[in-house]
Order: structure tokens, then C-alpha cells, then sequence
């Protein structure tokens, strides 16, 4: 549900970055709160484990600036990626208004994707919303790994992309990718607000 | 007053070698940002020394803020530009009033009188200086000048708890009781209702500023803004409170402490206060209240 | 006052209960941790993660809640050395609603229990049933997108 | 009814004519720990208000260098609240505006005091 404030003419909108455990959406954020200007951010809250996995959520507030008049705000939400954390992935991905999700593109890692890419739907239907309807881009991460270890997009896009829903592969640790994979999420969500695709979905 | 405030700091921010200093830091005083307001005027001052406006403000927000000798500085500065400027002169007459210097408000006062012979209210102080005056000094003088006789000291002293200390009254009047009152009385307004009474009566603006009345400590400092501005806040819960408890408008609040009773009305737009000391029966407090409500009706002529 | 709302019918209960019960920080949120509107914060990136935190809180103490006593907790209070923080639900016609409240000693939970069931009322009557998004944003926004996120990422 | 062992003390108060509720009420958070109130009267506004208007009262007074409150009392158009506190309880009597005052003082005073 983003928030629109005509009044102000303020935008608000809360993307959820979505995936397996250690596939990199801490990373994403980690990267993008290092890029981003301190005048366009806010505090970057991670409540973890000591292990430094995520126990709750990440969580990263944007100042986008104006689009189309707008003061534009994303809230950028990660998920805990252990399957053991189901109940608290469900209620970070309440109000999403887009999805990101973060693909480990190590071989060994494929069964989890798909599982974790499951989860996700299933979690979308018990909050009554209908997956097809909701912004969502794929990231593969991790494509910088040696070849033996990854696989390549192409199949990778055979297995989770059925959607056939924009996707990019990254190396959330160094940045490629990240900047993109945002990018078109924003513009996703963005879209769904713009005069043409309203209520379309 | 926001939209003028704002105005006046926009146009400073514009051009700070402005006069408009002296519009906005009277603009504060008026809303009671006096901290505000202080910090625009000296600063001010300092940009254009020789601007009599600017030391004229300088002066009544440092008046409002009960910094008696700041503000006779800047009257000073004044009167060293302008000789005859009145509102320095009454200013002064009035600081030297309060600080027991009787002779030398008069001086002031009569010089005020004498340029301008219809002023009602510049005569009418000038009575009461010199009726003080006549009276004899009185325990606000104790300030620079201790008085050595326990029975000299104002009938407006309350202890504070870090030193309890006697309370004792004066059978001195610093005025006889009149019927009408000027504003030059605002200090005393309510000294001849406390003649028998080891106490303080106040009354606050609905901003929670003093407007008439004071608070003697035993050392002869008047504590009237801060006792006030500590007390007006229990006024507001109470206003609060009233529209839960279905008892229609509030009409008396008392308390009793360790050393004192507290009395509390609401009067007009404002709040009126008096407080004295425990051995002081409540019965009697209120009544002192009631009294000086209706003497601060009478003053602001409601 | 320094408020801000995301929705105009939020402004006149939230500013009634931040005056009644003079409070530091109020927000009317989404558990989504959606902002509704705020009052007390400067910047809008704090109010956005006070609003994650506080749908975090509900969530899990709302799961606490039916695993301990088979319901959830109608609200919350942590009391700290100087400053407490109020959690309750807020029924709206459109589906619950949050309030976060931080104040120290000049309120108290009971001014906030207080003043948090008028609340309550004035959002019943005052909210509407479902808020509706209609079209926003023009439809060549993608050159801004572009400029801003440029911008961001210190691409521009 | 009261229900803890203050009840006795609550008691003691209430039966006075024209009073209409006793409360003791935690002085910081302004919630009831016990109370004994005729019906309609709203236990949980006069508790809260009440607590934080003495409360208020008793900070004033020891910015203003007053020392420690003991009795505080609210007079309206249609009714009295009075109360004090101890070890950080408020007693609390809601009363008609028609009542013996001094009496209820000195009952009140004499209550608090046998508070623990």
C-alpha cells in the first residue's frame, strides 16, 4: 500500500527485499546505504543475530527526491532468510508495495532459492494479495563467484523466472547490480502510481 | 504575531545590518520569548550603538526578564542619546522604585511629569514614590544595604526550604489603601493586603509572565517570574482535567508544602497567586485570595 | 508543531492527542509501518524507522500475545530512566491501526490510556473506510527516476 | 468495591457525605490501584488526571523552592477533588461541591498517613 499524500505531495512505498538465507539482501543494503548521501538517508537498522544473520529485518529509509512533483520516500525492508523465521518473513512482507528477490546463484544453493521463491508466494497469499499483482524484479547474486560454483543466468532464469519478471545479476558486495536491480524495482512500483497502468493490475 | 516574527527574521536574515532588529525582538518580547528577544537586541545594539530604539527594547525585554540592572544600563544608554526620552525616565523611575532608591525614582518620575503634566498615571506614581519615600526605606533596599532590624523587612517574605527562617510582619505599609491604582503600582499591587500576612501574592498573564505582584525571598530577591512560571503550569492541568471531570470551570486550587500554602484563582484572561506561610490558617488564604482578585479586577479594570 | 500527515483526516486527532496528552512523539501508523502521520520528529527518515521498529514490535508482541494468552495485547508500554514509549491498536474503518506514543514524566500511562481511548473514538468517526489510490505519478516519470537514483547512487 | 488492603482505608473516606469515589492511585504512572466509586464516576480520568495535576503541583512547588506537597485541593463549579500523597501513592476523594472541607482534610491527612 504506498502511501500518497496529495496535500503534501508525498510518496511512500515499501519495497522488501526477499530471498534465501546469506543470498545477499543485508548486502544489498549495506551497499546502498554506503552509496547513498547521508542528506538522503536515514539510520540503517539491523536487528541480527550474533552471528550476523538477520534476526528480524533490515531496514533502510530512502529520501528519493521529487518525481513528478512528488517528494518520493522508499522503505527499504529485508526479510530473515532461514526458513526457521517463516512467521517474521510473513509480517515484514505485510504492506509491500514491491518485491526484490535476492537469488543465490551458487549451484549448491538452487533447492533454497526455489524454496525460498515458494515461501514467498504462499506468504502474499496468506496476506490476501495476489503474487501476479505485486511489483516484483529477481537479482542473481553473487555472479562474481568462480563459474564452477555459480550457475549461469540463463538457467537460473529457467528455474525462478517463469514470470518472466525483470531480472539482473549483481555482486551486492562490490555493487554491480544493486544500483539496477533498485532501479527497477522503483520503477515497477512507480509505475503502478502513473496515470496509464492505475488500477490496471 | 508567528507570520510578523517570521517577516522581521527573514528580513534580518536578508540584510543583517537592518534596524528591523529592534520590530522583531519587541515582537519576541511580546510573545515571551524573552531569551530570544534579549539575544536579537544586544545584538542589535551592537550593530547601531547610537539607535535609542534599539536600547529602549533592549531595556523593557530586560525588564520583563526581572533583570533590573541590565535594563537600567540601557535606559541609561538612552537617556545619554535622548536627556528627555519619557519612557527612559519612567523606566528608570520605576527600576529605582523597586529597588528602594525612592529619591531617585521620584527624580526621574517628576522629570517625566514635569514635560508631560496630564499624564494621569505618571502622577499617580509619582504619589506613591513619594508616599513611600515617606514611609521610610523599605527591605527590598536590603538588597545593597542589609537591614539590621528583623521588624524593618518586607511583609512579603516567604523561606525558601534550604533555609527556613522566621517569617515576620511588618506593621509598615509601604501605602495606605486606595481606590484606584496606576500602572506604575504593578510591583505592589497587592502589598497592603499582606500587611498582617507573612505571605506573596502574584498575578500572571495567561503566557504565565508576572503582571502584578511580587515574591520577596528573605534576602530581599523578588522571585515573582520564576515561583510563577514553576506555579501557572498547574493551572493548565487543571484546565485540562476539567473536561473529564464534569464539575463545569475550575474555580480555586489549593496546596499545602513544607513550608508554604498556595492559593490559586483564575482571573480574567490570567491566574491569581498568593502564598504564605503554613502557620497561616487556609481559610484566611483564600479569603487573602479573593481579595487580591478583586484587586486585580479593579487594576485591569474589568 | 512539528506535524506532518500522509492522510488530512489524521491531522485533527493526532493533534488533539499530542495536545491533551503532551507527549514528545506521536505516530499514527500502518502495521505495515507505513507512516499515517507524525508529530515530534524532523526528519522523515526517523519517523520511517520508528514506524518499522513499532510494526516490528506489534508483530512480534501480537504473536507473543496469542502464543502466551491465545489473543493479542491491546498495547504496550516500556518504561525507560527518562522517556516511555505507548504501543496500542487503533481500530479504523479501513482495518486496525497503530499508535506510538514517547513521553516522559510531564504525561503518564494513565493520560495515555486516557487520551488513547478518545483517539480511538475520534479515528472511528473520522477515518474513512479505504483509502483509495488513484493515479499519481505522470506517466514519463523514468527520467526523473533515473536522475534522482543517479543522484543517490553519486552516478549524476 | 475495593479489593486489596487498602480497602479499609477507602472506606473510611467514602462513607463521608458528598463524597462520591476514593481512589489510590499510583502517582507517577496515574493508574488505580484501588478505588471505591459511586456509579458513573470515571475512576480512570479522575485517577490519571488527578495524580498528574498533583503531580505538577508537587514539582512546582519544589522548583519554586516551597519543599515538599502534602495536600492539594481542586475547587470547581460542581464539585472538589482533593488529594495527597505518600511513598508515591495519591489518595484521591471526589466529592459534590457542597462539603464539610476542613473535615475531609484532616480525614484524608489521617488517612495517608496510616499508608504503608
Amino acid at each position: 500500500m504506498s502511501l500518497v499524500n496529495y496535500a503534501t505531495r508525498e510518496i511512500t512505498c515499501k519495497i522488501v527485499y526477499y530471498g534465501p538465507g546469506r543470498s545477499g539482501k543485508t548486502t544489498n543494503l549495506h551497499y546502498i546505504y554506503g552509496q547513498v548521501p547521508s542528506d538522503r538517508k536515514g539510520q540503517m537498522v539491523s536487528l541480527a543475530t550474533q552471528t550476523d544473520r538477520t534476526l528480524f529485518f533490515d531496514f533502510l529509509p530512502l529520501d528519493l527526491g521529487t518525481i513528478s512533483g512528488f517528494t518520493t520516500r522508499f522503505q527499504l525492508y529485508t526479510v530473515p532468510g532461514q526458513v526457521y523465521y517463516q512467521a517474521t518473513r510473513k509480517l515484514v512482507l505485510q504492506g509491500a508495495d514491491g518485491v526484490v528477490f535476492v537469488a543465490d546463484s551458487q549451484s549448491r544453493q538452487l533447492a533454497e532459492n526455489i524454496e525460498s521463491f515458494q515461501d514467498l508466494h504462499a506468504n502474499l497469499a496468506d496476506h490476501g494479495v495476489d503474487a501476479r499483482g505485486v511489483p516484483l524484479v529477481i537479482q542473481y547474486n553473487k555472479q562474481d563467484l568462480p563459474g564452477d560454483l555459480i550457475l549461469p543466468v540463463a538457467e537460473l532464469e529457467d528455474q525462478l523466472n517463469f514470470r518472466g519478471v525483470p531480472s539482473y545479476s549483481a555482486d551486492a558486495l562490490h555493487g554491480p547490480g544493486v544500483f539496477e536491480t533498485l532501479r527497477g524495482i522503483s520503477e515497477l512500483v512507480l509505475r503502478r502510481l502513473s496515470p496509464t497502468t492505475a488500477g490496471g493490475r | 504575531m508567528a507570520d510578523d516574527i517570521r517577516a522581521l527574521s527573514e528580513a534580518l536574515a536578508v540584510d543583517p545590518s537592518s534596524v528591523a532588529f529592534v520590530a522583531l525582538a519587541e515582537a519576541l518580547r511580546k510573545r515571551g520569548d524573552l531569551d530570544v528577544a534579549a539575544r536579537v537586541a544586544a545584538k542589535g545594539v551592537e550593530r547601531h550603538p547610537s539607535l535609542v530604539d534599539g536600547h529602549d527594547v533592549r531595556a523593557r525585554i530586560a525588564l520583563d526578564r526581572q533583570a533590573l540592572d541590565e535594563a537600567a544600563a540601557s535606559w541609561e544608554s538612552v537617556l545619554r542619546l535622548v536627556p528627555d526620552h519619557r519612557d527612559a525616565q519612567k523606566g528608570l523611575g520605576f527600576i529605582c522604585f523597586q529597588q528602594g532608591r525612592f529619591a531617585e525614582a521620584a527624580a526621574y518620575l517628576a522629570a517625566v511629569a514635569e514635560q508631560d503634566p496630564d499624564d494621569a498615571s505618571v502622577a499617580a506614581a509619582l504619589d506613591t514614590v513619594r508616599a513611600a519615600a515617606m514611609a521610610g526605606p523599605r527591605s527590598s533596599a536590603a538588597v545593597t544595604a542589609p537591614v539590621a532590624d528583623e521588624r524593618e523587612r518586607s511583609t512579603t517574605m516567604i523561606p525558601a526550604v534550604e533555609e527556613p527562617a522566621p517569617i515576620t510582619a511588618s506593621g509598615v505599609a509601604p501605602f495606605a489603601r486606595r481606590a484606584t491604582w496606576s500602572r506604575a503600582d504593578a510591583a505592589i499591587l497587592f502589598d497592603d493586603l499582606l500587611t498582617d500576612v507573612p505571605g506573596a501574592a502574584m498575578h500572571l498573564d495567561e503566557a504565565g509572565l508576572v503582571l502584578a505582584g511580587r515574591y520577596l525571598t528573605e534576602d530581599g530577591r523578588d522571585l515573582a517570574a520564576e515561583v510563577g512560571a514553576q506555579l501557572s503550569g498547574v493551572s493548565d492541568e487543571a484546565t485540562r482535567a476539567m473536561r473529564h471531570f464534569g464539575f463545569g470551570a475550575w474555580t480555586q486550587i489549593v496546596f499545602e508544602t513544607e513550608v508554604a500554602s498556595v492559593a490559586m484563582a483564575p482571573v480574567g484572561q490570567g491566574l491569581t497567586l498568593v502564598a504564605a506561610a503554613r502557620t497561616v490558617p487556609l481559610g484566611f488564604l483564600r479569603r487573602l485570595l479573593d481579595r487580591a482578585a478583586d484587586r486585580i479586577r479593579a487594576w485591569v479594570g474589568e | 508543531m512539528r506535524m506532518s500527515v500522509a492522510a488530512s483526516w489524521v491531522e485533527a486527532p493526532l493533534k488533539q492527542f499530542v495536545d491533551d496528552a503532551r507527549v514528545h512523539y506521536a505516530v499514527l501508523l500502518h502495521p505495515s509501518g507505513q507512516v499515517l502521520g507524525q508529530y515530534g520528529f524532523a526528519r522523515s527518515v526517523d519517523v520511517m524507522t520508528a514506524c518499522a521498529l513499532a510494526a516490528a514490535i506489534d508483530a512480534s508482541s501480537r504473536a507473543l500475545g496469542m502464543l502466551v494468552e491465545g489473543k493479542a495485547f491491546p498495547s504496550l508500554h516500556y518504561a525507560g530512566r527518562e522517556r516511555q514509549i505507548f504501543l496500542a491498536e487503533v481500530p479504523a474503518p479501513g482495518g486496525r491501526l497503530l499508535l506510538l506514543a514517547v513521553f516522559d514524566w510531564e504525561s503518564s500511562l494513565g493520560l495515555l490510556q486516557l487520551y488513547h481511548e478518545e483517539f480511538r473514538a475520534r479515528v472511528g468517526e473520522m477515518a474513512p473506510p479505504i483509502a483509495h489510490n488513484a493515479p499519481a505519478i505522470a506517466a514519463d516519470f523514468e527520467k526523473e527516476l533515473n536522475k534522482n537514483l543517479a543522484v543517490m547512487f553519486g552516478r549524476a | 468495591m475495593a479489593t486489596t488492603p487498602f480497602a479499609p482505608l477507602l472506606q473510611s473516606i467514602i462513607r463521608h457525605r458528598g463524597v462520591t469515589g476514593v481512589l489510590l492511585v499510583g502517582e507517577d504512572d496515574g493508574l488505580v490501584v484501588d478505588s471505591v466509586l459511586q456509579v458513573g464516576v470515571n475512576g480512570a480520568a479522575f485517577a490519571a488526571l488527578t495524580a498528574s495535576l498533583y503531580r505538577k503541583a508537587r514539582r512546582s512547588a519544589e522548583a519554586a523552592g516551597l519543599g515538599r506537597t502534602g495536600y492539594f485541593e481542586l475547587d470547581a463549579v460542581d464539585g472538589r477533588v482533593l488529594a495527597a500523597g505518600k511513598n508515591e501513592l495519591v489518595f484521591i476523594v471526589v466529592a459534590e461541591a457542597r462539603i464539610n472541607v476542613g473535615l475531609l482534610r484532616v480525614e484524608l491527612l489521617k488517612a495517608v498517613e496510616r499508608l504503608p
